[in-house]
């Protein structure tokens, strides 16, 4: 039977990783990430969940026992943020590489310095070429569901990839909100059991994982990442509709979810929490007669550039919101991705919430203004404080 | 083609690979001499010194030439030549 | 003699591509005989992960992970970790009992997988990590670790006008982990095959976190003739220079003592390493390793 | 949508209380959404928390900047904080204190919270007794809802009491 709780994000996240049965989790805390460690910890602790918990001293350590634990053949789940994901870095690249479907929460926050727990996306955008599928959400239900579809999709044969299932911190991770817990047999039956043909460490059938990838191999290896991010796509669809069809709940096509699109010549193109915020701006505008669209991107790798393009067929003026900034560039990542595609376009670019700063509906309706005056390419840091 | 991860599934197929073309010097083993105290064996880098009809035996396939044998073998059962080629 | 002492299974293939006289082949060659088939193993980045996996050829014969540099007990305890959950749900492995090995060189171990060693050690796993040592970054041209001894000159360390080679000692990783507490904790040397393999026997066999760090001569690293590899690890030994012990649930054990220590000038006269040593350069080694002997009643 | 935005310090469980109103309101049958103001504050330093409560899914993420209601669960906080920073016209002000205080342009209710805290629970912990005024003067959510909420977020002897509390503080405002 499914249940409905008012719980956080970060809770969100540890019923999600419980109901999928996983077997080991390696996680380290850090803000604003903690709480879905501590519950997993208690699921454990009090026999809710059959896992291993492994208590590392780093985030370095959590990703690699990861990689280890899922070599094994292990369902294995971590979760971190900020500074944590990017101590992971190195290995992140190992565990796509050698094509472990690891699932891991992100509580996204900002990157020292200064220091600052707050959200932003600057550290999983920054993580962007690491090999991983990475998923955006909007809310807390979407956080459970997301990780429910991401062992689906991350253990499919087509993809065995790693997936980062993306939520704001705080934001997020510290409201309580509404969410439906589905009955844990149906869970389980969705996802099956982790049963891997490809890597294993079984004395019976020694293999070698992890060796010297020689010139001779190592760019065919990489393609062959790229090739299971070009599958992802479809799996990640398939994923979305099966899930709807057993759960009742869907995320646009999985990719991309579009809002008001149709007629409307200005469309904003965000990721994360803020698209609530931006539909609630739609929907006021829309009672004074005035059209604006939403394109929220819900996979940011793979970029689903082909949806993207046909979503936005019929837009004049593309407002990207960027959570993060590539310095020395003045842009953000989602624009600098997405600019080449949309050369037909008038495109601009928004620095938003950068370190926990609020967005408020007034600043959507300022971007708005903005992106429908600009001249095309510019860049507009929004809530900046003047002097 | 490379596999998924790029496992390798084959155990211990470095035997492909025969290292013997390395070597300079050639250890030679005395069968009559030696007393099959296994020092030769267990300190092989290579692992190239095997028993076969309760003898050790090299096998120049592997043998690099380290002639870590020729000095361990308390019996002066195992001599070394410049390898020929 | 009639008794075969060494079981002739071998889970390091030839073909590997370490170099003529490779020590660490050497101790793996040792360490797997002791551990047997049921044995998978985690590898840290270095000569042995690289000279035994240029894809697509591995000299294993056991299940094999290689990681990173600095993470080879991480990426065990997650395999131990996951041995353990999957024969507890999914009945894998048939209840056999797993040995949990991974081998980091002294850089990977005692420098920059220094953290993760500590905490896997602490976490209690059930696990062996063996530390072969051959005293500097062999892989990268022999640069200095913190396990490089006093004096050594390596291409960071190099032996100039004014610094004698490394000015610091070698860092004593033995006693470090032995301060975690586990219930075993070993030195070894690839010179004693019936000492190193008993030691891997038995912390395979003890329940936790295990520990043996063996010395591993590398010919190419320390300058002296291939064949002398083995030569070279007796000396260490009989000079006092490494010696041999156990630590086992915090009994501390000499498992090898030499009748009369010889002088390490033995030692250091056959290795290129040590070529720009004075007498009385010598005579401050000796006295070092002489109160060290004495600390451990040698 | 209403929002309502919680004043206490830092152990006072302001973010409890944000959050068992957020639930309070979902038994009624509405949505909510509660979080904090996340700061890098320790205990006993001001902090505040929000909650929103709709007919219709929630869907705004920004913070509270105009609220309906305003609890505050410390009076000393008045002297420190503008408390009725941004509270809407009309909107209402529960405060946790024994005197009589007068704002402009809002309604002020006051109760001895801590009084009552002390008297049931033993402990001068104020966040349900607040909850139980609030929902009293304002009748956002109902009693019934309230007390369910707080049982499932305290263990049951704790959350029983606090459920009586809440309901010895509503009564008490019931009315006035």
């Amino acid at each position: 039977m499914s249940k409905v709780k008012i719980i956080t994000g970060t809770s969100a996240a540890a019923e999600a990783a419980r109901l999928c049965d996983v077997d080991v989790v390696s996680a380290y805390p850090i803000t604003p990430q903690t709480t879905c460690v501590e519950k997993l910890a208690d699921f454990v602790a009090n026999g809710e969940l059959d896992a291993e918990f492994i208590k590392v001293e780093s985030e370095h350590s959590a990703i690699s026992a990861c990689v280890g634990a899922s070599a094994t053949g292990a369902r294995t789940f971590t979760a971190t943020s900020s500074q944590g994901l990017a101590l992971m870095h190195e290995v992140l690249f190992i565990a796509s590489g050698m094509r472990l479907p690891i699932v891991m929460m992100n509580a996204n926050r900002a990157l020292s310095a200064p220091i600052n727990i707050w959200n932003d996306q600057q550290d999983s955008i920054s993580q962007r070429d690491t090999g991983w599928i990475q998923i955006y959400v909007e809310d807390n239900q979407e956080t459970l569901d997301s990780i429910i579809q991401a062992f689906k999709i991350a253990e499919n044969e087509n993809v065995l990839l790693p997936v980062m299932v993306n939520l704001d911190g705080f934001i997020l991770t510290h409201t309580v909100e509404p969410v439906e817990l589905p009955d844990e047999e149906e869970v389980r039956n969705f996802v099956g059991i982790y049963n891997p043909k490809h890597a294993y460490l079984d004395p019976d059938k020694p293999i070698t994982q992890g060796p010297v990838g020689v010139p001779s191999c190592y760019m065919e290896s990489k393609h062959d990442v790229q090739l299971a991010m070009d599958n992802a796509e479809k799996v990640i669809i398939d994923v979305n509709e099966e899930f709807a069809k057993k759960f009742g709940r869907k995320y646009g096509n999985g990719l991309i979810e579009t809002y008001n699109i149709e007629n409307a010549e200005t469309v904003i193109v965000a990721m994360g929490s803020i698209c609530g915020t931006i539909k609630e701006v739609i929907d006021n505008l829309k009672q004074n007669g005035k059209e604006y669209g939403l394109l929220r991107i819900r996979t940011y790798r793979p970029l689903p550039t082909n949806h993207i393009r046909e979503a936005l067929k019929n837009a004049k003026n593309v407002a990207i919101l960027d959570k993060n900034i590539t310095i020395g560039l003045n842009k953000g990542a989602l624009y600098t991705d997405l600019a080449g595609i949309l050369k037909d376009k008038k495109t601009t670019n928004y620095i938003v919430g950068l370190g926990g700063r609020d967005i408020k509906p007034e600043d959507i309706e300022e971007i708005i203004k903005h992106a429908e005056k600009a001249e095309d390419g510019e860049t507009k840091w929004i809530g900046l404080n003047k002097q | 083609m490379v596999t998924i991860g790029a496992i390798i599934y084959e155990p211990g197929n470095s035997i492909n690979n025969k290292t013997g073309s390395w070597r300079v010097f050639k250890p030679i083993m005395d069968k009559d001499k030696c007393v099959m105290c296994e020092n030769c064996f267990i300190f092989c880098p290579e692992g190239c010194i095997k028993e076969k009809d309760g003898k050790f035996e090299i096998d120049y396939d592997y043998c690099k030439g380290c002639l870590i044998c020729v000095e361990e073998c308390p019996v002066n059962a195992i001599t070394s030549i410049r390898e020929e080629k | 003699m009639a008794e075969k002492q060494f079981p002739r299974e071998e889970y390091l293939a030839s073909g590997h591509r370490g170099c003529a006289g490779c020590g660490a082949a050497i101790v793996v060659r040792q360490a797997l005989k002791a551990a047997g088939k049921d044995t998978i193993v985690a590898n840290a980045t270095g000569c042995l992960e690289v000279m035994t996996t240029p894809y697509p050829e591995t000299a294993w014969r056991v299940p094999w992970i290689h990681v990173a540099f600095e993470n080879a007990a991480a990426a065990a305890s997650g395999v131990e970790s996951a041995v353990k959950v999957l024969q507890r749900k999914r009945k894998k492995y048939a209840d056999k009992k797993i040995n949990i090995i991974a081998f980091g060189g002294d850089g990977g171990t005692s420098d920059i997988g220094f953290q993760s060693l500590s905490g896997a050690m602490e976490r209690g796993h059930n696990m062996l990590y063996i530390m072969y040592d051959n005293e500097a970054y062999m892989n990268t041209g022999i640069q200095r670790s913190s396990s490089t001894p006093l004096l050594a000159s390596t291409t960071t360390s190099p032996a100039g006008s004014v610094i004698k080679g490394e000015d610091r000692p070698k860092k004593d990783m033995a006693m470090i982990i032995a301060a975690h507490g586990v219930p075993y904790v070993a030195t070894a040397c690839l010179s004693y095959p019936e000492d190193f393999m008993k030691k891997v026997k038995k912390a395979c066999e003890i329940e936790g976190p295990a520990f043996i760090h063996v010395l591993q001569p590398c010919t190419t690293g320390w300058g002296y003739n291939p064949k002398n590899t083995v030569k070279m690890g007796r000396l260490a030994v009989e000079t006092g220079v490494f010696p041999l012990y156990e630590i086992e649930n915090g009994e501390f054990r000499i498992t090898y003592k030499p009748i009369k220590r010889k002088p390490i000038k033995e030692y250091t006269q056959l290795q290129k390493r040590y070529r720009h040593l004075t007498d009385e350069d010598i005579e401050i080694l000796q006295k070092y390793i002489d109160e060290k002997c004495k600390l451990l009643g040698l | 949508m209403i929002e309502i935005r919680f004043h206490g310090r830092g152990g006072q469980g302001a973010v409890t209380a944000a959050q068992i109103l957020a639930k309070a309101a979902f038994y009624d049958g509405k949505f909510s959404q509660a979080f904090p103001f996340f700061g890098v504050e320790r205990r006993g330093a001001p902090v505040m928390a929000f909650t929103r409560i709709d007919d219709k899914k929630i869907r705004l993420r920004s913070q509270i900047y105009e609220p309906d209601y305003v609890i505050v669960q410390d009076p000393t906080l008045l002297d420190i904080i503008d408390i009725k920073g941004g509270l809407k016209k009309g909107g209402k002000i529960v405060v946790n204190t024994h005197n009589n205080l007068q704002f402009s342009d809002c309604e002020v209710y006051t109760i001895d919270a801590t009084g009552i805290a002390l008297e049931v629970l033993g402990l001068p912990i104020v966040n349900t007794a607040m909850l139980g005024a609030f929902t009293g003067v304002t009748g956002e959510v109902t009693i019934e809802s309230l007390k369910k909420a707080i049982m499932d977020t305290f263990p049951k002897k704790l959350g029983e009491k606090n459920a009586k509390v809440a309901e010895v503080a509503y009564n008490m405002v019931k009315g006035k």
